[in-house]
C-alpha cells in the first residue's frame, strides 16, 4: 500500500526540555491512524511539526515522496493537507455556512477572482453539502459562536474537509464531546473515509473512540513512539500495557 | 446663592432685553489655544480679553459694547480654516488671530473671499506677500526686523562669527531664512546652523555644539520657554560669548525663567512690555494684575489688534466691514488719536507695519532700552 | 573626546529621565498588557500639582512636594486604576490603550486651563552649579539626576527580585491565574505596581522639572522618547526600560551633535527600527515563545 | 428564507450609504460655509478612519501610521495639481497607488517579525514622514506649507464653491465606502477577518497569512491616502502639523470610539472626532477636556464604541417584545 505521509526522525526542543524525541512512522493512503498517548507525550508538537507550526530541529516530513519539512501551514494545505486544533478554532463571528466557505475559498480561483467574484467564492452549494453532511442543516445561517460545543466540533472537522483534502490530521475531535455526539461523529469521520477516500491521522485520548474508529495506532510516550499496529495488536503489546494500560 | 439667583435673572433679563442685545458688535477671535500654538495663542487671548474689557468700560465703540468670542485651533490649519469660517458666517466684524503663520496662510483666503479684514499675530514674511489686501500685521515682520538685528551684530556686537540656534517651526525658520542673507551681506559668517525642535526640553546637546562652534556671538531665535531653557543650558555648558536675540529672548518671561542665565543678554526688541513707553509699561502690569501671568509680545498684538479695529471703525463712524479693512490699508495710528495703540503705528498698503523699536539688554536682571531705532519708512 | 564627554554626560542625564517614565510603559505593560499613552503626562502632572499647592495653598515648597506627589499618586496610581483600567482590562487592549489616549489630553488641558498655560520655574532639589573637568564643563544636575534616576530602578530591581512583595508583584504581573492558586492577593500586587508607576513619574518630574520648567505639554515629547526607550530596552524587563533609556538618551545627544539637527529625532527612530528588525524582543527582554 | 435575511444584513449597509449620500446632498443647502465645510471635513476625515478600520478593526492590525498616509496622499495630490500642473483625478490614483505600494514596503520588514510590531514600526514611520515633510522646504514647502492648491474641476464641472465641492467629496466617499463594503463582503474580507480572529487557524486552513496581511495593511494605508488627496484642495493649504503622529493618534481613537470593525463604525468615529468638539465649542475653553472626558466615559461603558452600544441597545429592545431567542440546542438525532 502507498504511503502518503512519511515521518522521519523528527525531534523538537524547547531550549532545554526535549519535546519530541526521533520519532518516525508512515501513513498508508486510505487509513485512519489514531495517535495515543498521555498527556505531555508530545502528540500536538508532532503534528505542528508535520505541519509547520513550528519548524521541528531535526528529521525530516515527506507528503507522497516528496520532502515538505519546513513549508508553511498555508502551504501544506495547498498540498492537501488538513487538520483541526485541540481546543476549538472555529470562527465565532462567522456563521456556520461562512466559516466552511473561508474553509475551501483559498482553494478555488485566483486573488483577483476571489475580490471581484462572487461573494461564496461558488462554494455555497460545496458548504451546504457539507452541512447536510454532517447533519448541522437547521445551522446554516447560525453564528459558529453560538453553537453547543459538540455542534462546534463538527463544525471544526466539517471545515477541515472542505478542500477536499487527501490528509487530514485531527487533534482530539472527541475531546469534550458528549456521548450522543460522539457516536454521531465517529460514523460521520467514518462515512468520510470511505466516501471521500481521505486519509486520516487522529490524535485522541477517548480509548474506545479510538479502538473502534481507527485501523491503526500509534503510542506515544515522553516523546517517543513506543508501539504502532492495530488496536489488537497494541492492546497486546507489553510495553504498551506497562507504559500506559497499565496504570 | 441669592446673590447668583439674582445675577442669573439679570443676565436672563439682559439676553431677552433686544435692546441691549443689538447694541453688541461681535469680534470673533481664532487663535491657538490649545496644541503647539497654546502658549502664544492664550497670550494674544489675553491681550484681546484686556482690551474689550477697557474698550467696554469706556463706552464701547462708537456707543456699541463688543462681544468677544474665542474659538480654538488647536493650531491645525484644517480646524483654523473651519474656525474662520465659522466667525464669518456667524456675522463678526473682524477676524482676530491666529498667530502661528500655517494656520494663517490656511484661513486668509476665506477672508479675503468675504472681504472682512483678518488682524493677525503672524510675523513670518511670507504672509504680507500673496498680494491679499485684507490681512493686516501687529508686529514687525521678520524681513523688517531680521536687518536690523543684522546691523547690530556687525556694528554693536562687532561680531565676524554667529551662531544661530532656531526653533524649527514657521516662526523659526522664518526668522532664519530672513537673517542669514542679511548677515553674509554684512560679512558675518555662520559657523553653526543649530535647528531645534518646537516643544523641545533638553537644550543641553545643542548648547555643546555651539560652545565648540566657537563663535563671536550666538543668535537665538526660539520662543520663550525654549529660548530660557537655551540660556540655561548654555551657562551649564560655560557659553561667555554674547547672547543675542529678538524680541522673545529679552522678554520678561524669558527673564523670570532663566534667571541668572539671562543676564547680558542683547538684541532688539519689537514690543515689550519693558520698553521705555509707559502704555506698555502700563499694559503689562494691567495683564500680570488680571491673568496672573507675564505678558509676551504677543499679549501685546492682541491688544493692539482691537485698538486698531476701534480706531479704524471710529474714523469711518460706521460699522462697515469691508470700510474697516479699507481704512486701516495705508493708515497711521498715533496713540494720540487711539491710546490704546500704545505707540505710533503706519500700516502699509500690504499689510505690513512699521513701529519704533528698540535695542536693549538684560542688566541685573532687567531689560534695560539702549536705544530707539526710528521706523524704517518714517 | 572632552567634546563627546560632554554630550555623553548631557545624554546620560535625559536618558535617565526617559528610562524611569519607560519603566512606567513597562510595569503597565506587564499588568495589564496594554499601554499607556499619557505616560508622558504622567511625568508632567506632578511637578504642576506641587506648583499649585504653592500657589493655591501658600505651602511650603517641600510640604508642597509632598502633598502633591500624594495627591497625584492617589490620583493616578490608584485612581487610574480604579477608574480607568479595571472596568476595560477585560474588553482587550485597545479600549484602554485609546482611553489612555483621552485621558493624556484631558491631563494636559486640565494643566493648561487650571493651572497655567506657560511654562513655570521649579526650584532644583540638587546642586546646580556647574564644574570644570579636564576643559568639561560637567553640571553637578546631570550628574545627580543619574545618580537619583538610577538608585531608584536599583532599588526598583531590588525590590522586585530580592523581597518577597517584591517577587509576588512579579509573579502576579506575569500570570495571574497561577499568581492567584499560590495564594498571592494579586489584587492589591497589581494596585501595588500602578502605586509604583506613578511613584516613580512624580520622582522623574521632581528631577527634570528645574531644567525642563514645568508645562502643560512636557508630556508629549517625554512621551514618545519614554516609549522608544521602553521598546528599544525591551517591554518586559525593568533592567531593559534603564539600558532603553540611557541608551536612547545618548543617541539622541549625539545625533544632535554629529548627525543633523533637524533630522535628529529621526536617529532613534532608526534605531528602533533596526532593533524591532534584528531583535524584536528588544535589546535586554525576554524572549516570547511563539506558540499554537 | 436564507436568501431574504442575507440579503436584509448586506443591504443595512448599503442602504445607510445611498440614504446617507443623499440626504448629505442636500442638507448644506441651508446650512452656510460653514456648517458644509465641517461636514466635508467630517467626510473626508471618515475616509481615513475607513481605512484604518479595514487595517485595525476587519483585520487586527495596529497602524500608528494613518495620518502620515494621509500626509503623503495630501502631498502629493496638492504638488501634482499645483507644480505638476495635473488633473485631480490623476493625482487622486497616483496619491493612493503610492501609499499603497509604501503600505507594502513599510509592512513587508515589519510583519515579518510578528503582527504586533507593526506598531512600533508604524510609529517610527509616522515620525519621519513628518521630519522629511517639514524639513524637505524645497519640496514640500517645509514648515510653511503649500498654499492655493485648488479645487478640482470634473468632466468639465468646476467644483470651486464650497456647495458643489461638498457635493463632490459626498461622492467620493459614497464611492469609496462602497468598494470598501464590496471589499469586506468578497472572499478578501473573510480571509481579513480570519487572521483577526485567529491567524494560526486561517493558516491552517490555506489563507496565506502574510499576503492578506500585507494587503490589508496596504489597502488600509491607501484609504488615508486618498482621503488626503481630499483634504488638500478642501483646506486648499497643507503644512505638515495635521499628520503628526499624534493625529495618527487620534485617527485610532475614532475607529475605536466610532466601533472597531463596524462597517459605518468609521463615520460615527470621525462624528465624535470632528463634529463633536466643534459642536462643544459653546462651552468655552474647557471643550477639548470635555471631549476627552466623553470619550473615556464612552469607553468605560461600552469599549466597542457608540456602534457596540447601539447594537447592545438595539438587541435589548428588540429581544423584549418578540421574546428571547431560544438558545441553538444540540441536535437529536
Amino acid at each position: 500500500m502507498k504511503n502518503v505521509l512519511e515521518v522521519e526522525h523528527i525531534a523538537k526542543h524547547f531550549g532545554g526540555i526535549v519535546a519530541v524525541e526521533d520519532v518516525s512512522f508512515a501513513v498508508r493512503e486510505g487509513e485512519i491512524l489514531g495517535i495515543i498517548g498521555p498527556n505531555g507525550c508530545g502528540k500536538s508538537t508532532l503534528f505542528n511539526c508535520v505541519l509547520g507550526q513550528l519548524t521541528p530541529s531535526a528529521g525530516r516530513v515527506k507528503l507522497d515522496g516528496q520532502d515538505v519539512t519546513g513549508l508553511t501551514p498555508e502551504e501544506m494545505n495547498k498540498r492537501g493537507v488538513s487538520r483541526t486544533f485541540q481546543l476549538l478554532q472555529v470562527f465565532p463571528e462567522l456563521s456556520v455556512r461562512e466559516n466552511l466557505i473561508l474553509a475551501g475559498q483559498e482553494h478555488k480561483g485566483t486573488m483577483i477572482s476571489r475580490l471581484f467574484g462572487a461573494r461564496d467564492a461558488g462554494l455555497t452549494a460545496e458548504a451546504d453539502r457539507m452541512i447536510g453532511f454532517f447533519r448541522l442543516g437547521h445551522l446554516a445561517e447560525a453564528k459558529a459562536g453560538g453553537l453547543s460545543y459538540g455542534q462546534q466540533k463538527l463544525l471544526d472537522a466539517a471545515m477541515a474537509f472542505m478542500a477536499g483534502p487527501r490528509l487530514v490530521l485531527l487533534d482530539e475531535p472527541a475531546g469534550g464531546v458528549n456521548l450522543t455526539m460522539l457516536g454521531d461523529l465517529k460514523e460521520r469521520l467514518r462515512a468520510m473515509n470511505a466516501e471521500a477516500g481521505a486519509t486520516f491521522v487522529v490524535i485522541e485520548h477517548n480509548m474506545d473512540f479510538v479502538m473502534s474508529l481507527c485501523t491503526r495506532v500509534l503510542v506515544m510516550a515522553e516523546g517517543k513512539v513506543l508501539a504502532i499496529g492495530s488496536p489488537d495488536e497494541v492492546r497486546a503489546n507489553p510495553a504498551v500495557i506497562e507504559a500506559y494500560l497499565g496504570h | 446663592m441669592k446673590n447668583s439667583v439674582l445675577a442669573a435673572a439679570f443676565a436672563a433679563l439682559s439676553v431677552v432685553s433686544p435692546a441691549l442685545a443689538q447694541e453688541k458688535i461681535k469680534l470673533i477671535n481664532v487663535v491657538e489655544l490649545s496644541g503647539a500654538g497654546a502658549t502664544a495663542g492664550t497670550n494674544w487671548k489675553n491681550g484681546i480679553d484686556l482690551a474689550v474689557a477697557d474698550i467696554n468700560a469706556k463706552g464701547g465703540i462708537l456707543g456699541r459694547q463688543i462681544e468677544i468670542i474665542h474659538y480654538d485651533t488647536q493650531t491645525n490649519p484644517g480646524n483654523t480654516r473651519a474656525a474662520v469660517q465659522r466667525a464669518i458666517d456667524e456675522g463678526t466684524y473682524a477676524v482676530l488671530g491666529p498667530v502661528f503663520s500655517g494656520p494663517i496662510g490656511a484661513s486668509m483666503q476665506i477672508a479675503q473671499r468675504a472681504e472682512i479684514a483678518q488682524i493677525v499675530g503672524g510675523e513670518a514674511a511670507g504672509l504680507t506677500k500673496q498680494g491679499n489686501p485684507y490681512i493686516f500685521r501687529t508686529s514687525l515682520s521678520q524681513s523688517a526686523a531680521m536687518p536690523k538685528i543684522a546691523t547690530y551684530l556687525q556694528n554693536g556686537v562687532k561680531a565676524k562669527t554667529v551662531a544661530v540656534v532656531w526653533v524649527n517651526n514657521d516662526f523659526g525658520k522664518g526668522g532664519r531664512d530672513s537673517i542669514l542673507p542679511e548677515l553674509e551681506k554684512r560679512g558675518i559668517k555662520v559657523v553653526a546652523d543649530v535647528s531645534t525642535e518646537q516643544g523641545q526640553a533638553d537644550f543641553a546637546a545643542d548648547a555643546i555644539k555651539v560652545k565648540n562652534a566657537n563663535a563671536d556671538a550666538v543668535f537665538v531665535y526660539l520662543n520663550e520657554e525654549e529660548s530660557a531653557r537655551f540660556l540655561t543650558a548654555a551657562k551649564q555648558q560655560g557659553i561667555n560669548k554674547p547672547m543675542v536675540g529678538e524680541t522673545t529672548l529679552l522678554g520678561a518671561k524669558v527673564i523670570q525663567l532663566a534667571g541668572a542665565a539671562a543676564e547680558g543678554v542683547k538684541g532688539h526688541v519689537g514690543l515689550s512690555i519693558d520698553a521705555p513707553v509707559p502704555a506698555f509699561q502700563e499694559f503689562g502690569k494691567k495683564f500680570q494684575q488680571r491673568f496672573n501671568a507675564i505678558s509676551d509680545h504677543n499679549g501685546l498684538k492682541g491688544y493692539m489688534a482691537v485698538h486698531m479695529v476701534k480706531w479704524a471703525t471710529e474714523k469711518q463712524k460706521k460699522f462697515d466691514k469691508k470700510g474697516l479693512a479699507d481704512t486701516l490699508r495705508g493708515a497711521r495710528i498715533t496713540p494720540k488719536d487711539e491710546p490704546g495703540i500704545m505707540i505710533e503705528t503706519k500700516i502699509e498698503t500690504n499689510g505690513d507695519i512699521d513701529r519704533e523699536s528698540f535695542l536693549a539688554e538684560v542688566v541685573a536682571g532687567k531689560q534695560v532700552i539702549k536705544e530707539t531705532l526710528p521706523m524704517i519708512n518714517p | 573626546m572632552a567634546e563627546f564627554i560632554a554630550y555623553l554626560i548631557a545624554g546620560l542625564a535625559t536618558g535617565a529621565i526617559y528610562a524611569l517614565a519607560a519603566i512606567g510603559f513597562t510595569l503597565v505593560w506587564q499588568t495589564s498588557q496594554t499601554i499607556n499613552f499619557a505616560q508622558g503626562e504622567f511625568v508632567m502632572l506632578p511637578a504642576i500639582l506641587i506648583l499649585a499647592m504653592v500657589g493655591f495653598l501658600g505651602a511650603p515648597f517641600w510640604l508642597a512636594t509632598v502633598l502633591g506627589i500624594a495627591l497625584f499618586v492617589l490620583l493616578f496610581g490608584w485612581g487610574f486604576k480604579i477608574v480607568i483600567v479595571d472596568p476595560m482590562i477585560r474588553h482587550g487592549v485597545l479600549p484602554l490603550a485609546i482611553a489612555t489616549m483621552a485621558l493624556a489630553i484631558i491631563m494636559k488641558e486640565g494643566a493648561k486651563d487650571g493651572f497655567s498655560a506657560e511654562a513655570q520655574n521649579f526650584p532644583s532639589f540638587l546642586p546646580v552649579q556647574t564644574i570644570s573637568l579636564g576643559g568639561v564643563s560637567i553640571s553637578l544636575q546631570h550628574i545627580a539626576i543619574i545618580l537619583v534616576a538610577c538608585a531608584a530602578i536599583g532599588g526598583l530591581q531590588w525590590f522586585v527580585t530580592r523581597t518577597k512583595t517584591g517577587r509576588q508583584m512579579q509573579a502576579a504581573a506575569q500570570n495571574p491565574n497561577v499568581a492567584l492558586v499560590l495564594g498571592i492577593p494579586v489584587a492589591r500586587m497589581v494596585m501595588l505596581t500602578f502605586l509604583i508607576n506613578a511613584g516613580l513619574a512624580a520622582l522623574a518630574s521632581v528631577l527634570i522639572s528645574p531644567i525642563y520648567l514645568a508645562k502643560f505639554s512636557n508630556g508629549e515629547v517625554i512621551g514618545l522618547f519614554a516609549f522608544i526607550a521602553a521598546i528599544v530596552g525591551g517591554f518586559n524587563q525593568v533592567r531593559g526600560a534603564l539600558a532603553g533609556g540611557l541608551i536612547v538618551g545618548v543617541i539622541d545627544s549625539l545625533a544632535a551633535a554629529y548627525i543633523s539637527t533637524s533630522y535628529r529625532l529621526a536617529v532613534p527612530l532608526v534605531l528602533l527600527v533596526i532593533i524591532i528588525l534584528v531583535k524584536p524582543e528588544g535589546l535586554f527582554g525576554r524572549k516570547e515563545e511563539r506558540r499554537v | 428564507m436564507i436568501h431574504s435575511s442575507l440579503l436584509s444584513r448586506l443591504d443595512g449597509v448599503f442602504l445607510t450609504l445611498i440614504l446617507g449620500a443623499l440626504v448629505l446632498w442636500f442638507v448644506p443647502a441651508g446650512m452656510g460655509r460653514y456648517g458644509t465645510y465641517v461636514l466635508s471635513l467630517w467626510l473626508v476625515t471618515a475616509v481615513a478612519v475607513m481605512g484604518l478600520n479595514l487595517t485595525l478593526g476587519v483585520a487586527g492590525l495596529k497602524s500608528l501610521a494613518q495620518a502620515a498616509f494621509m500626509g503623503i496622499g495630501a502631498y502629493a495630490t496638492a504638488l501634482l495639481t499645483t507644480k505638476g500642473g495635473m488633473g485631480w483625478l490623476p493625482a487622486f490614483a497616483i496619491s493612493g497607488l503610492l501609499t499603497f505600494a509604501i503600505g507594502l514596503l513599510l509592512g513587508f520588514p515589519a510583519l515579518r517579525v510578528k503582527a504586533h510590531y507593526l506598531a512600533f514600526v508604524t510609529l517610527a514611520f509616522s515620525t519621519l514622514v513628518w521630519l522629511v515633510l517639514r524639513n524637505e522646504q524645497w519640496l514640500t514647502g517645509g514648515v510653511f506649507g503649500l498654499s492655493n492648491i485648488p479645487r478640482p474641476t470634473l468632466f468639465g464641472l468646476k467644483l470651486d464653491g464650497h456647495l458643489a465641492f461638498h457635493r463632490f467629496v459626498v461622492v467620493a466617499t459614497v464611492l469609496l465606502a462602497l468598494a470598501l463594503w464590496w471589499l469586506i463582503r468578497s472572499p478578501w474580507g473573510r480571509a481579513f477577518l480570519a487572521l483577526r480572529e485567529n491567524p494560526v487557524r486561517a493558516a491552517s486552513l490555506g489563507i496565506n497569512i502574510r499576503a492578506y496581511t500585507l494587503l490589508a495593511f496596504a489597502i488600509g494605508s491607501a484609504y488615508a491616502g486618498f482621503a488626503g488627496a481630499l483634504y488638500a484642495p478642501l483646506v486648499e493649504f497643507i503644512d505638515p502639523s495635521p499628520f503628526a503622529l499624534s493625529a495618527s493618534f487620534f485617527l485610532l481613537l475614532m475607529v475605536v470610539a466610532g466601533g472597531s470593525g463596524y462597517q459605518l463604525g468609521p463615520f460615527v468615529g470621525a462624528l465624535l472626532g470632528v463634529v463633536l468638539p466643534e459642536w462643544l465649542r459653546f462651552t468655552g475653553g474647557l471643550y477639548l477636556i470635555l471631549f476627552a472626558a466623553i470619550v473615556v466615559a464612552l469607553l468605560i461603558a461600552c469599549p466597542q464604541g457608540m456602534l457596540g452600544l447601539f447594537e447592545r441597545f438595539w438587541n435589548a429592545i428588540r429581544r423584549r417584545p418578540m421574546g428571547r431567542n431560544l438558545p441553538l440546542r444540540e441536535e437529536q438525532p
